[in-house]
């Protein structure tokens, strides 16, 4: 049995939520199991972590993995200011956001924004699959130009990347990848949450049920000949000691602010992922050429999250006490004399 | 010059925005002020930057009346704009200090005029270039104090007080001042009534105090730690004045570590969002806006009201339905706010009546929030907001938080494990939470807008449903009997009531004076809180006929009360409503119950 | 088998969604309705896409009934997760169709089995593998047709109804049910005593029409031509309807030319800021959503009542303050989309109770915004919206649109460009405007949301506020005797009166008779617009004891009304809520009048 | 007399609106000049013109010029949503918007995304100077990083700039300029609102009274030191013909949808407007090295505007009547049937 439990000494079972009552099939499910695996083998401890959503069947999604977790199940598109204040309340949490395509891109824009601009400290995961699932299949905006309904309408706009304006923000970690591809998801969840700061990762999860026909961009058989992985993601976390076996030259080591490290081995061309211009360029040849650009695209570890920028102390604001808080008397009276 | 008027008079400074006219006027009232005598500022100003019509009415009463008054009696007309309009507003045998080169062709002959060459000796006799526009608003400081008598130590003092940080200001200022203080003395003969004289005793211990600087101290010393906003007159201030006491009081001035996040939003949706999320995770947690502002939480109030989080939400109320007039007073979004938000969604509200209030009310709101799990709302309005309001210093704290019920991990382990998040235990309607990063398996929850049973899984039952929405009743009922009591007082022999709330507390109190004179006493019950206190019913059955005087057009607390009044009752309620963006005036509160109230009661 | 029960019926089908049941549920709907008999489904689904339990109930009545029913007299148990709640459900001697598989080893003895092997019948007489999970579902309705006497004929023409437009499926779903028609036959003997047989002249000219169908035609027809919204539920058929109308009737086949615009918004501040802008430059506009839609579109509702902008906002209610219960319907948005935004704000809202109002409500929504210049909003819900209801055909249109007090380019010319944007020339407090793009130098003003003077020039004037403030009351009292007045049926020899008002009405019209029955008749008032008419204080006058129905928690419209009547009828009002998400049954009205008049009237 | 009457016979009074009640100096005030020159030369029919604001200083800047047309002074940040409805409504109209940057940038981030999405066609002014004026002050989203408030407190955070927001959304006309540079400014609105489709032009324009001290990146000062125009522009309307007599090679000359002719003057490196990435890459360049680049810098002729992708007729939908809206009463009965 001991082979079977995490660094902090829980099972992966520890890690499970409730039976998820998505569609048999749809890549959200996979995201789910690709955070338990993830949560488990980084050994979060499930007190500390805050599982944040907005709505949509994706949104549903925190409630499946580590039931003994909080979490909170907002309002749609607002996950970014939730996840602002609980941040701010309690610095000792893990931010965990999930969110949809629909939430982030459409009625959520604005917030993801500001989000991502403050360098707020969490983990956003959009289950990205154009449509709105939950609501039957409507365009999302992160629809293709051209792609096409499943009742046959076509999308006449062009699609707003996420990932793209994160870059344009300055985002301090960006990646993109998909549900299928556990080998990439799972590390790049584990060094997103690593990194301090606001770390985006925009996964392509097909909706089975109302994206995943010909025509559509966000459907199984379309990524898996579309995807182009820029690196081979492996994660070292903190508490294991880095090998690096790998020819010289080969492989990039970034090492995040726990200690942790994020190992990227060259597939084709190198892509530096701490060139910010590079990304923006990498995104923008993949668009042209019709490819889907998977893996960790942007990762800048020198910037400040807000708490810090702030000046919060470690302590949880929340924690703090009226002895902590209030004016002394003294301070009290000699302030209301200012008035005087 | 029989009938002196001794400390009683309306002054009105006409004025142009942005051109530091607001420092004289502050110096003036704090002039008087030191002379002992209860001043009332109001400040008129437009929302705009600079070059448009502004007007601070300085009030003095002996008796400390703090209401806005209709009838001017020292007008000092400095904006060439409003000149005519002006002149109107003053009382007949009135005085009016202007700018000599105005044209008194048609102008009144019941004033007094003295005409003081502003301009011209702004330029003469200012010598600093950088500064000449906003010293010649001292000048009309001098004139004043001349006409009224004010000493110059009270000058001297004020400009000091004011200028506190910055006291290489202080010389110039007075320097200004003295310029329309000799004008006076050199050129005018006193040919009015008035008169200020020192008092004793009247504002002895008083301080002046804007609502939201007392909001901002009372949220402070309830300890709130994470506070978003979106700009928006009247609330900024509050937000403001947090930011920089704040910076006095909670920063280690050794660490440089700060114990409060202050998050300026990128809107009103965000900013509520943010505080929601601040409370979930147990942080004392607010917002501050106005009006439109409001509209925009609306769906985020109903999420803290259906997932029971605590947040406090200040409304410093301005005018209008959308943009309205952002620079004027109202009490219009009462019972907007009571319902915020679809559904069957109510909300504890919160409507102090002075600025020791504002400062009270904002420091237990965090308790009230915590006790009841849900949004507070604390309305505010632009007159108590922004404007100085005379008042005894604040009380310290007598008690620790509240913190309501919350579990720890030890009253998990002592529980084992064994509570649900929505149960109503104690037949209050108020459940017990944990709080996130409470280290015990039993803790974590998911908390939703959307359908839960009692232990916070999701569920579509319709009995789950029903019966969580009566908890809700419930706990709303629990919290009506705790929130702030009205204050009555029924000292008066009568059969008449008055009700109101918030800022027009300042009126009810000059009108009651005034009725009892005119031999129609009133008796006065101030709400102070929604839900609704069982008080007020109980106020009504005690009373013939019952006045609500509000400042909105709907006469929306008025609909309240009759809401929640016996059928029998209702009809004695009588609606009285001012909504013209002004503070209220007494008189608007002594002419109609004279009217309805020909007999003496 | 004595007593037969003969046409009077409620079928429930538990089954679980995405699994194709609804298209059967349709099937046995049609065919029930080809024989001639009153058919009222309501279908109960999950918010989610696929595996949740679904129930469908096929209330079937010899009068037309259409509201829903608690009991159930006919079973068919499809979902094993909810096998044991559903079979409570069932009445004492009601019949219970079930997988064969499900465990009756509990089960209750007071009803009627007749176990079928559904999956087995499936796997084995099904031939189309892709198919036969939907097919699947096709077996009950035969077995329930062989059960009841349902000819062949009518599922023939049934199953050729549902798939008019994919002819190709006819055979196969034809084939699924004689499965299921073969299994009853073969292997069952009557044991129950329902039974259905053809009738005639009731449903003769009558048609099955969602509510949301009704109103996107009725849109049309009130000649929409720019809708914005965003997909929620259950508002999103209606636009999603309208999308598919005016494919079908506002394209010209020739061009290709699309005589309207409708855009899928970003979210719902967006949807009705772009209805607002299109209202604003003269089109007919609309918006269309749900609940935290509602409460996301505060912000523009003020602009626009405020600036006077005509527009349609459609709130297909569903229950729950937040996110609530997202498929389930409820009356709770009334009183916060009355007075949607802060400030003063008030809105004229229309209540449609049948499929037809929500077709001649929408349609003439756009003459009274139009008229009115001010949004209107259409206040309907999940059970009107999304269910089939049984209707007379609508009624062609007999009026131009009124487009209201529009200046014309001619127009201005005869008034020699003398007009003023917010002047009440006729007393009536409604205003006249022009339109972006008249050609006429006097035609353009500039629209705002801050205060503005009769010639739409900025102003913070107080005068002028509180003059326009009271203008727009003139306004709603103009409305309030233009919108639809109640419908009164008075017919009763009774001091009892009931109120109610939108799907209710179903509900109303059973117990009104079963009331009559126990001789405890009532009359009958129901509303159909704020703010309320005159005719509803008179018709409370005119009784001793009036009941207001509604389907919210906090009786928003009992409210309402109180504040309406004059102080003496007051308690004369009683409130029966209902608000467990879950169309009000007759019962739910029967009992609570039943029960406080235990004397007949 | 008639040398001062523009081509449809008005004189340039005929574009003057309501005097400004702004501050003296305000950048606001240059640019409502610039607009009432820009409509005067262009001879815009005033009863065409819709002028369309959010809230802020700069919001109430369309009651200054063309005082006769129509103008809707909406609520904050949500002018893009009036704007599309209004051209829906009608697209004969000339809808010209005018923001600020707390309008565009803060809350009103989502709805300007979305509107370039769409394509709308109008011309989207940013009167962008930093701060919140009518606020009295506070930053805005448009704020530099490290840039100081008129207090002394100093931003932490990225700047999101419209342009590039704007660019990475295939935005089909991007600019920026300064409220001081009429020249630049005035050959911009014409060329805006001669082109089909959404128009954004980011006009930083100085808060006198709360952000024109040093330490600002918005002040006078600090934008004339470090103004980097791209290109010369000059505008020539379609009733003018094209005189070009500079050398071969030093001008590109890109035709606008009416027939108008934007002339761009090389200064330094070309610059290709029509190169996306070049445009992106010319914003980053000036962000590194601390430069406010001015010009056009991207400009797209061959999308499609929402209106025509929609199949709208030219004449404006509020006109269509009765009988081109309703189903004929054969049409209706035949429909009602269908529900049977
Ligand atoms: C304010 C508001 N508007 C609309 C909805 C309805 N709604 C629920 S989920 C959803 C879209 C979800 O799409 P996405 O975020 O892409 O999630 P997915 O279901 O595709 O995973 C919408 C529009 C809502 N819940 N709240
Ligand atoms: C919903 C809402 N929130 C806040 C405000 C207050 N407000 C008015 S203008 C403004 C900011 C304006 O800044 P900007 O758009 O940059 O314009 P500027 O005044 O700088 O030209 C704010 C926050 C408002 N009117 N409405
Ligand atoms: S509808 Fe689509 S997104 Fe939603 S659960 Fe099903 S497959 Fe997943
Ligand atoms: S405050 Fe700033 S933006 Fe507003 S008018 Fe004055 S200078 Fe212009
Ligand atoms: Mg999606
Ligand atoms: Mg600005």
């Amino acid at each position: 049995m001991s082979a079977t439990i995490n660094h902090i000494g829980l099972p992966r079972d520890a890690y499970k939520g409730a039976a998820t009552t998505l569609c048999a099939g749809c890549g959200h499910n996979s995201i789910t199991n690709h955070m338990v695996k993830a949560l488990y083998e980084l050994g979060v401890e499930p007190h500390r972590l805050a599982k944040m959503s907005g709505i949509g069947c994706s949104s549903k999604t925190p409630a499946y993995f580590v039931e003994t977790a909080h979490g909170f199940n907002g309002v749609h598109g607002r996950m970014p200011a939730l996840t602002t204040g609980a941040q701010l309340a309690n610095r000792q949490l893990i931010m965990l956001g999930v969110s949809g395509d629909g939430d982030t891109a459409s009625i959520g824009l604005g917030q993801f924004m500001h989000m991502i601009r403050r360098n707020i400290d969490c983990t956003y995961i959009i289950e990205d699959n154009g449509t709105y699932g939950l609501t039957k299949g409507q365009f999302s905006a992160t629809a293709d130009l051209g792609s096409v309904q499943k009742k046959g309408a076509v999308n006449t706009f062009q699609p707003i990347d996420p990932c793209a304006v994160a870059l344009t923000l300055g985002c301090s970690f960006v990646a993109r990848s998909f549900s299928g591809d556990g080998k990439q998801v799972v590390p790049l969840i584990k060094a997103a949450i690593a990194h301090r700061g606001t770390a985006i990762l925009d996964i392509i999860s097909p909706c089975v049920t109302f994206n995943d026909h010909d025509g559509s961009t966000k459907s199984y058989s379309w990524v898996k000949d579309h995807e182009e992985s820029i690196a081979d993601v492996s994660f070292i976390p903190f508490f294991e000691e880095v090998h690096v076996d790998y020819e010289p030259g080969t492989v990039r080591d970034v090492e995040l602010h726990d200690g942790s490290h994020i190992l990227l081995k060259k597939l084709g061309e190198d892509h530096d992922p701490t060139d910010r211009r590079a990304a923006m360029t990498v995104l923008e040849e993949g668009r042209t050429t019709g490819h889907l650009v998977t893996g960790l695209l942007y990762l800048d570890t020198s910037m400040t999250d807000f708490a810090t920028s702030e000046h919060l102390p470690d302590r949880p604001l929340m924690d703090l006490t009226e002895d902590e808080l209030r004016l002394s008397r003294g301070d009290f009276h000699q302030f209301m004399a200012e008035f005087a | 010059m029989t009938n002196q008027i001794t400390n009683d008079l309306t002054i009105q400074a006409a004025t142009v925005n942005g051109s530091g006219s607001q420092t004289a006027n502050l110096i003036l009232t704090r002039a008087i002020f030191h002379m002992g005598i209860p001043v009332a500022p109001k400040n008129v100003f437009p929302s705009n930057i600079e070059g448009l019509p502004t007007w601070y009415q300085l009030r003095v009463t002996p008796q400390g009346h703090m209401a806005r008054r209709d009838q001017v009696d020292i007008l000092v007309a400095f904006n060439v704009a409003t000149w005519h309009q002006d002149l109107k507003t003053v009382r007949p045998g009135g005085v009016v200090v202007h700018e000599e080169v105005f044209s008194t062709a048609e102008a009144r002959t019941d004033v007094i005029y003295y005409p003081v060459p502003f301009s011209k000796l702004a330029k003469t006799k200012i010598q600093n270039d950088t500064l000449r526009k906003q010293l010649a608003n001292m000048i009309y400081v001098g004139v004043v104090a001349g006409l009224l008598g004010i000493p110059w130590e009270a000058l001297d003092h004020a400009v000091k007080r004011q200028f506190l940080s910055k006291p290489k200001a202080v010389p110039v200022n007075l320097e200004a001042i003295k310029v329309g203080f000799d004008y006076w003395q050199d050129n005018f003969s006193k040919k009015d009534s008035y008169r200020l004289e020192p008092m004793t005793g009247v504002v002895d211990g008083k301080v002046l105090v804007e609502g939201n600087q007392a909001a901002a101290l009372g949220a402070l010393m309830g300890g709130v730690t994470v506070a978003a906003w979106y700009p928006i007159t009247p609330s900024s201030s509050l937000c403001e004045n947090l930011i920089a006491y704040s910076e006095r009081f909670r920063v280690d001035p050794k660490t440089g570590e700060r114990r409060i996040a202050v998050v300026q939003a990128e809107d009103e949706l965000a900013a509520v969002g943010m505080a929601i999320g601040a409370g979930w995770a147990g942080a004392r947690a607010m917002t501050s806006t106005s009006g439109p502002g409001i509209s925009l939480m609306a769906e985020f109030a109903g999420l803290g009201y259906y997932a029971e989080v605590p947040v406090v939400i200040f409304d410093i109320q301005r005018i209008g339905p959308s943009t309205g007039l952002p620079t004027r007073t109202s009490q219009a979004d009462v019972g907007f706010a009571y319902t915020l938000s679809h559904g069957d969604t109510k909300h504890l509200v919160l409507l102090p009546g002075t600025v020791e209030e504002c400062y009270e009310f904002a420091r237990d709101a965090f308790d009230y929030a915590d006790r009841f799990q849900t949004p507070v709302f604390v309305l505010s309005d632009l007159d108590l907001g922004m404007n100085l309001w005379m008042t005894p210093e604040f009380k310290y704290p007598d008690k620790p938080f509240d913190r309501g019920k919350v579990l720890s991990k030890a009253d998990l382990e002592r529980l084992a494990g064994e509570w649900a998040r929505y149960r109503d235990v104690d037949g209050d309607g108020v459940p017990y939470r944990t709080l996130p990063g409470t280290d015990h398996p039993a803790a974590g929850y998911f908390t939703r807008g959307s359908g839960h049973d009692e232990r916070a899984r999701y569920t579509e039952s319709s009995e789950a449903y029903a019966a969580n929405m009566d908890r809700l009743v419930r706990k709303l009922e629990t919290a009506r009997k705790a929130l702030p009591a009205p204050v009555i007082d029924e000292s008066a022999e009568s059969r008449i009531g008055l009700i109101a709330f918030g800022s027009t507390h300042a009126a009810v109190v000059e009108a009651r004076q005034a009725l009892a004179a005119a031999k129609r006493p009133v008796n006065y019950l101030r709400v102070r809180a929604l839900p609704l206190s069982a008080d007020v019913a109980e106020f009504v059955s005690r009373h013939d006929r019952v006045y609500v005087v509000e400042q909105n057009r709907d006469g929306q607390v008025f609909d309240l009360i009759r809401l929640e009044l016996p059928p029998a009752l209702v009809s004695r309620l009588h609606s009285i409503r001012h909504y013209d963006g002004q503070p209220i005036p007494a008189d608007a509160i002594i002419e109609p119950i004279l009217e309805s109230e020909a007999v003496p009661a």
